[in-house]
């Protein structure tokens, strides 16, 4: 197998005594969608912090197909291709839609600030160009009618569509995202499995997951990797991880003992 | 070699005295931003209308036989009054329709409309405040330590000591911390925010009018623009210290205090003469830089961190 | 009881409830359900007067909560566990289940009620003293269901309090829930997991753009063939 | 979206017509002799106002970065072009006014920028009212060391005395090289708001950790930004010291950086036609107001006071003017969006490449 | 391009008016308000001691006032307007140093005859329109040290000025400059940020701990009254403390005694009663502000309206500005604070007045005359 696009080796980060995360290892090969998942605080976004450069781990180390990325800021990691979506949805809110999609494409333009001043050609066509490609994005999502609208005021489900289209603008090889599924309905969640699978297929692309909702991460992810308190307690196949009794105590809870966990 | 040290404690207690004032109002600056996150621009004036009220009741209570230092009461009502008067009618509206950076410009709007309100009734000419008591000095020695400054150190911990009590212990600070956190969960506990505000704001003032008078101890003489440039020193006081952290007001203002005397002091034989006392300022300002740069939160202010 | 009449609320230009009608009896559990933007929320807080209405009336136990103002209410019997939490960060988890008491006239039950909210999530007393705000999304929820319970409410509006949580304790809170409706507390309860929350309720109502288009007995709904097609995913 | 019944260039053609007649008022006005020293001088100050507001409102506005220190900036600015401006002519350098005047203005520019980015630097790290105290702080620091700077005092050069104002300053400020010193201003950052880099900078304000997260590189855009409205103060300032032939270190105080913060909130932050407006509105209302004479600070700050209360996103919020819209609303009139109550809004959403903003 | 400066030939004459309008640029509001305040007040009192002795050449005289901050933009505005009202004659004002140096060129520009009244800076002075009535700082400095050398006959000196002052650090430099021709020692130079801070202890330490015998402060009675000359006694100091005419109105906080072996130079002397200007000034100016004091501020603007009183006498009926600055140029002139000539660039060369704090009263000391 040739070099995946990521590969984490005994990642670790310790908050003031904290160990979030520690010994994590993972590997992503081209086009696969990895789940990652587990209990509340296990350290799940904490993961992605340390993919995305917002955090700097304490130990281990990370490479995208085969750089080590260790130390790079976020804008770097992410203009090496690693683009991510956020658990407390992060958009530009006073931007519209489309503009915020633009953002993420800034470093697909060429031209420079002198280029912006004086209105060369090369403004105008890339301009247009981004404004096309943007508009071809949103369409993926059914937002291109809401282009101009204010991000602010876009209905929830639109605000998570859209989160993910600013990271697939940013021309990534591999997407974080976390928790997309969070406060939608399961027919939203439907619709929202739908975006995921076309954009696999469409870009090529490798996804790492997380998220709760045990509909959705059953159904799209390849292999899933379970945390608890920081550490990896299970990884394997979807079937393999349901079954699993160490995850099912520590996250999925037995379906009989319902009643009984209130009792304690 | 005794004399310099001699003279280097004093010249701390040199700083402690303009230091002790600056906490004082320091404590008003972070009651405030501690709950609205407001930069309260006109507290300093609100210590200006103070010493006006001092300036105006201390003939009569001396008339009436009491002791001049009593006319702080009056003064804590009056400022009491317009910093409840200005935080319902400029400050509450702003705060509800508009964001941060327009409540920061109805502060600074508010200030200015202090200073030429003041300056309209009582002329831009200063006048002097007469002797409000008479605080002996401590002799140690050789050391002499001016007695004004000791009880107002005493009273900024007496008043950091009550207020911290008061935030962590009571029903009303309890619910101030709520409601400086969390106004919607606050309201949902029963709390009503508007008169928690208030209440702040109130303390606030009122620490103002004890401020001026503890200032106008030190320094008998007022003007319209006295404000200006103590409030500005004690909002870096608080800032320096943690804004909105009720210790860390305290410290701040000493530390500035100590800072601006020990530059003023040492800081032209340090280097030689190349900077002098006049860069007191920048230097309090460098620290204070500085200061921020290392801990972006103060020295005693909480980091607020964002999580992701 | 609490009986909505007719209640339209807007923000600026923009209608999120349009005179809707709902009533929740005594001992009822009811569920509010619908998709996003539905106006789900904004209902939970105009009861509680954290948003003002447009129009129409909130009667609750013979208070009109459109005219009450909105800190009182919670004195009424009222609590709301609003979405997204909303805990007091820097505030202990006691603390915070403090606040939750901070209406009562008469803190000498403080004590008792703190037992009793500790006997419910044996998790909090581990972590009475940890500050709220670094505590996981779980514990989170159970502070704020906790800080509810301290005002001895006899009512709770509850404001998606799954979301974000992982399956067992989404679990935990539904057992949760229905002990709480064994000892008799009303509940309002807004919620995405339509499934779990139409299992556990009396009634049901189907919000949609600010409209309620469906109502009735929840296990009904719950097999109702267009409310499977948007709300369940079926 | 809304189609413009002018193309984008088209309505920048128009635009540039607007301001040539703008100019060629202006100068009939002076060169007829209509108006006096005075007004002239009110539009010169203007002039200024509306160089320091827009630039700020990058910063402010755009950015969304509070700060108080934007006068050091200017004093630096204004130090800079006289004494370099003084250096010209003690070393017997000959050359045009308007040549010298340019030439040391953008000297002054430069030299504020290079502040600007040192400043920036370490400031940038901090946000919100921590920001604005550190700015703050270096405003004050800029003037203590200005005040303590023997050749900034006195007669500058080697005659300097520390603590003195710097005077005998050559008066090059020529109003119609100022008023397209201005033009230029508001086009140049125009064109930079309206570009891969204003979305970037818009995107920083809004939320920083996103706008990283899409591959923008914080801290150079934000100390660009800084470096960027540093040096247009500088310009002001340098017109500021040719114009005013003296100058004193008190220039760089935090009370005189707060009044341009002051002009960019009441214009509307993010809206460089409330900014240009707002710059003029703000410079004539004290001079309106002389008949109040005593009272007219008091006035003003009651004015101010009013106006936030009941206007709290400033006059304009964000919203711009653009003569090319005036112009197919007047001449186009069956476009919908014609209410002018609503034009804000309405323009919000429309085509954003045609919103150009000119001053009156 | 548009010459901003053309001059406006077109000038009227005072016959064109049936009043005399002077014009007034001060600094009402801001920092500096109270110098303003009090010039204005000298001015109001002069120009409505005049109107009842029925004017001058027989007309009334008007006064337009305007504040300009303190700010350099506002004053060359508040100026530019005055000139461009046809009818002003002549401008009082402005009030302090900066604003007055940029002013100074706009003077000369629109040639309208100006008087600063209390603007003290050396590098002011343009020997063309603008004129002052107060000595310039480096005139005050001088004389104090040589006060000092002669007549107090100390030997160790120290001096405290404020940088951030053009005022303060002008005379403070001057003096010490003099000082040292003179043959005293100075012991301690120190500074502080500004001229209106309130703690000034760190550096009377030192200059106590240096063992001065005179302490030359050039400040204003409002930090040098309830500030310096307290603290400088609390810290120990006890020897002369000298100050320039911004002592004038020193206000006595507590204890009168901590203020003997105050000195100050000035312009008059109050209980100088050989100059009955002095005393009819100090009466009137008391009857029309409730028993208040005037001080050195309000005495100089007095002045400065009499001197444009004398000027325009001088110059006739049919004067123009241009013809008024002629006749103040270099003129002669007897008023409260003083009599003096004016020199070749508008400033006076006076006789300075030496008063002593005695009990908390300003006592008269001496009178040095002008080195010819
Ligand atoms: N900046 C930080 N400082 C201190 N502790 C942190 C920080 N960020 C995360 N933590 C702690 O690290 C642990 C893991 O948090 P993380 O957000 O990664 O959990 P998670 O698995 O994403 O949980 P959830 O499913 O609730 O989102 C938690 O205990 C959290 O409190
Ligand atoms: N503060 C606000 N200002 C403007 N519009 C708002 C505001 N809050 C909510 N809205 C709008 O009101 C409508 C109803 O929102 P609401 O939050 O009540 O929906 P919800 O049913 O709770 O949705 P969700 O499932 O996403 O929580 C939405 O269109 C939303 O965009
Ligand atoms: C009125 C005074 C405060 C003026 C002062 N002498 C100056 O030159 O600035
Ligand atoms: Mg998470
Ligand atoms: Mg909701």
């Amino acid at each position: 197998m040739s070099e995946p696009i990521l590969r984490a080796e005994h990642l670790g980060i310790t908050f003031g005594g904290l160990k979030a995360v520690s010994d994590f290892n993972m590997t992503i090969g081209k086009g696969e969608l990895v789940g990652l998942i587990g209990p509340n605080g296990a350290g799940k976004t904490t993961v992605f912090n340390l993919l995305t450069g917002v955090y700097q781990p304490t130990e281990g180390e990370f490479f995208l197909d085969g750089k080590r990325m260790n130390g790079k800021k976020t804008y770097q990691v992410v203009r090496a291709g690693i683009a991510r979506t956020f658990q407390n949805i992060r958009l530009f809110k006073q931007m519209t839609v489309e503009e915020n999609v633009l953002v993420a494409f800034n470093e697909s333009f060429t031209y420079k600030m002198g280029g912006a001043i004086f209105r060369t050609p090369r403004f105008w066509k890339q301009e247009s160009d981004m404004h096309a490609k943007a508009i071809d994005l949103l369409r993926i999502f059914n937002l291109e009618g809401l282009a101009n609208t204010e991000a602010a005021n876009l209905p929830y489900g639109a605000q998570r569509k859209l989160e993910i289209a600013r990271a697939l603008a940013t021309g990534m090889k591999l997407l974080l995202l976390d928790e997309p599924a969070a406060g939608m309905n399961p027919t939203e969640t439907e619709d929202l499995l739908n975006c995921i699978n076309t954009i696999r297929d469409r870009f090529g692309i490798a996804i790492l997951l997380i998220e709760h909702d045990m509909s959705l991460v059953m159904n799209v992810c390849q292999r899933i990797q379970v945390l608890d308190y920081g550490r990896t307690i299970a990884s394997g196949l979807p079937e393999e991880i349901a079954n699993n009794p160490q995850v099912i105590s520590a996250y999925l809870g037995s379906d009989d003992d319902t009643d009984s966990e209130e009792e304690n | 070699m005794g004399n310099q040290i001699i003279m280097f404690i004093s010249q701390i207690f040199n700083g402690l005295k303009i230091g002790s004032v600056y906490s004082l109002v320091a404590l008003g600056y972070t009651m405030v931003y501690g709950i609205i996150r407001l930069i309260n621009f006109a507290h300093g004036d609100f210590i200006m209308v103070g010493a006006y009220v001092l300036m105006l009741t201390i003939p009569a209570i001396i008339a009436c036989g009491l002791p001049a230092w009593l006319s702080v009461v009056p003064a804590i009502l009056v400022c009491v009054a317009v910093g409840v008067i200005v935080e319902k009618a400029a400050y509450k509206p702003v705060r509800e329709k508009g964001n941060n950076m327009t409540a920061l410009i109805t502060a600074i709007a508010m200030s200015l409309l202090l200073e030429n309100g003041s300056q309209a009734v009582f002329g831009a000419d200063y006048q002097t405040i007469p002797t409000i008591i008479q605080i002996p000095s401590i002799a140690i020695g050789d050391l002499k330590i001016d007695g004004a400054t000791i009880v107002t150190v005493l009273l900024g911990i007496i008043i950091m000591i009550a207020l911290q009590l008061f935030v962590s212990h009571t029903k009303q600070g309890k619910a101030m911390r709520a409601v400086s956190e969390d106004k919607e969960a606050a309201i949902l506990m029963g709390i009503n925010v508007n008169s928690t505000i208030t209440l702040t704001f109130a303390i606030g003032s009122g620490l103002a009018a004890v401020a001026s008078l503890m200032y106008c101890i030190s320094y008998p003489q007022v003007s319209p623009m006295m404000g200006a440039m103590l409030g500005l020193k004690a909002f870096v006081a608080a800032v320096l210290g943690g804004i909105g952290s009720i210790p860390g007001a305290m410290v701040g203002g000493l530390v500035i205090g100590v800072v601006e005397s020990l530059t003023k002091a040492y800081i032209g034989t340090i280097t030689g003469g190349v900077i002098t006392s006049a860069f007191a300022d920048a230097i309090v300002f460098g620290i204070l830089i500085i200061v921020l740069l290392v801990k972006p939160s103060g020295l005693m202010g909480e980091p607020e961190s964002e999580k992701v | 009881m609490l009986d909505i009449k007719n209640l339209s609320v807007s923000y600026g230009a923009i209608d999120a409830v349009k005179n809707i009608s709902l009533h929740v009896d005594d001992g009822e559990i009811v569920s509010l359900i619908g998709a996003n933007g539905a106006g789900k929320t904004t209902t939970l807080h105009t009861i509680t007067g954290l948003v003002p209405a447009k129009s129409g009336s909130v009667m609750f136990n013979g208070h009109d909560l459109l005219k009450e103002r909105n800190h009182n209410i919670v004195t009424f019997g009222m609590a709301h566990i609003p979405e997204g939490r909303h805990v007091f960060t820097r505030m202990s988890v006691q603390e915070n289940l403090e606040m939750g008491a901070f209406s009562l006239k008469d803190d000498s039950t403080m004590s008792d009620d703190l037992d009793m909210v500790f006997g419910l999530f044996p998790r909090l007393k581990e972590r009475r003293r940890q500050l709220a705000g670094t505590l996981s999304g779980g514990e989170q929820q159970m502070v704020a269901m906790g800080r509810a319970l301290m005002s001895h409410p006899n009512t709770i509006l509850m404001d998606e309090p799954s979301m974000g949580l992982s399956p067992k304790l989404v679990k935990e809170i539904f057992a949760i829930i229905k002990k709480l409706h064994a000892e008799g507390i009303t509940v309002l309860l807004v919620e995405q997991n339509a499934k779990m929350a139409l299992s556990i309720a009396d009634r049901a109502y189907v919000l949609e753009t600010g409209s309620i288009t469906m109502e009735g007995d929840a296990k009904e709904l719950l097999h109702d063939e267009k409310v499977r097609k948007a709300y369940l995913g079926a | 979206m809304k189609k413009s019944m002018l193309s984008i260039k088209q309505s920048y053609i128009v635009c540039a017509i607007g301001v040539v007649v703008l100019f060629g008022v202006l100068m009939g006005v002076c060169e007829t002799g209509a108006v006096s020293l005075y007004v002239k001088g009110i539009i010169m100050t203007c002039c200024i106002a509306v160089i320091m507001t827009t630039s700020l409102n990058l910063t402010i506005g755009v950015l969304g970065q509070l700060t108080l220190g934007c006068c050091g900036f200017e004093a630096i600015g204004a130090y800079s072009a006289a004494l370099f401006s003084k250096l010209l002519v003690a070393n017997g350098v000959v050359m045009n006014d308007t040549v010298r005047f340019l030439l040391v203005t953008v000297a002054g520019g430069l030299v504020a920028c290079i502040f600007g980015v040192l400043i920036g630097i370490p400031a940038l790290r901090l946000h919100g009212d921590y920001l604005a105290i550190i700015t703050l702080g270096f405003g004050e620091i800029i003037r203590v060391i200005i005040q303590n700077l023997k050749v900034a005092g006195g007669e500058g050069l080697d005659k300097g005395q520390q603590g003195q104002a710097l005077i005998g300053i050559d008066r090059l400020a020529n109003l119609y090289v100022v008023f397209w010193i201005t033009v230029v201003t508001v086009v140049l950052l125009f064109m930079f708001a309206r570009s891969r880099y204003g979305r970037a900078v818009k995107a920083i304000r809004d939320d920083e950790i996103a706008a990283s997260a899409s591959g923008i590189n914080i801290t150079y855009m934000k100390v660009l930004v800084f470096a960027i409205s540093a040096f247009f103060a500088g310009i002001a300032g340098g017109i500021f010291a040719q114009y005013i032939g003296a100058l004193t270190p008190s220039m760089a105080g935090w009370l005189q950086s707060i009044n341009y913060v002051i002009m960019v909130v009441f214009g509307g932050m993010g809206s460089l036609t409330g900014s240009i407006v707002s710059a003029i509105g703000l410079t004539i209302l004290p001079e309106l107001l002389r008949a109040f004479s005593d009272y007219r600070m008091l006035v003003y700050s009651v004015v101010l006071v009013l106006i936030m209360i009941f206007r709290p996103q400033g006059i304009f919020g964000n919203w711009e003017f653009s003569l090319p819209k005036a112009i197919n609303r007047i001449f186009y009139p069956k476009g919908k969006k014609g209410k002018n109550g609503d034009a804000g809004k309405a323009e919000a959403t429309g085509v954003e490449e045609t919103k150009e903003a000119k001053h009156e | 391009g548009g010459n901003m400066y053309a001059t406006s030939e077109d000038s009227m004459k005072l016959s064109d008016n049936s009043v005399i309008t002077l014009g007034s640029v001060t600094t009402n509001s801001g920092a500096a308000a109270a110098y303003g305040e009090a010039e204005v007040n000298g001015f109001k009192l002069a120009v409505s001691e005049i109107n009842a002795s029925g004017g001058i050449l027989g007309k009334q005289i008007k006064l337009k006032s305007m504040d300009d901050k303190g700010d350099v933009i506002e004053a060359s505005n508040a100026f530019n307007r005055l000139a461009g009202e046809k009818d002003v004659i002549g401008i009082l004002g402005p009030t302090i140093s900066s604003t007055t140096g940029a002013v100074a060129p706009l003077a000369d520009q629109n040639q309208l005859p100006s008087i600063a009244p209390a603007a003290t800076s050396d590098s002011i002075e343009t020997g063309g329109y603008l004129f002052r009535t107060c000595f310039k700082d480096s005139y005050q400095g001088e004389i104090a040290a040589k006060f000092a050398a002669e007549d107090l006959k100390v030997k160790k000196v120290a001096v405290l000025y404020g940088t951030g002052d053009p005022y303060s650090s002008g005379v403070g430099k001057a003096f010490v400059n003099a000082a040292k021709k003179a043959g005293l020692e100075v012991v301690a130079e120190e500074n502080s940020s500004s001229a209106d801070d309130t703690e000034y202890s760190s550096q009377l330490q030192k200059v106590q701990a240096a063992g001065a015998e005179f302490l030359y402060a050039p400040y204003y009675y409002s930090a040098a009254g309830p500030y310096i000359i307290p603290q400088a006694r609390a810290v120990g100091y006890n020897g002369y403390i000298m100050g320039p005419d911004g002592y004038d109105g020193l206000q006595i906080t507590g204890n009168k005694a901590r203020y003997n072996k105050v000195l100050y130079t000035t312009h008059y002397s109050p209980d100088d009663t050989s100059n009955k200007k002095v005393q009819k000034f100090i009466t009137s100016y008391k009857k029309a502000n409730n028993g208040a004091s005037p001080n050195t501020f309000t005495a100089l603007g007095y002045d400065s309206v009499y001197m444009f009183k004398q000027a325009i006498e001088k110059a006739g009926p049919n004067a123009s500005r241009a013809d008024i600055r002629k006749a103040i140029y270099g003129m002669s002139f007897s008023g409260v604070t003083g009599k003096f000539t004016l020199d070749s660039h508008g400033s006076p060369k006076k006789s300075v007045i030496v008063l002593e704090m005695k009990n908390g009263k300003p006592t008269y000391r001496s009178t040095i005359e002008p080195a010819k």
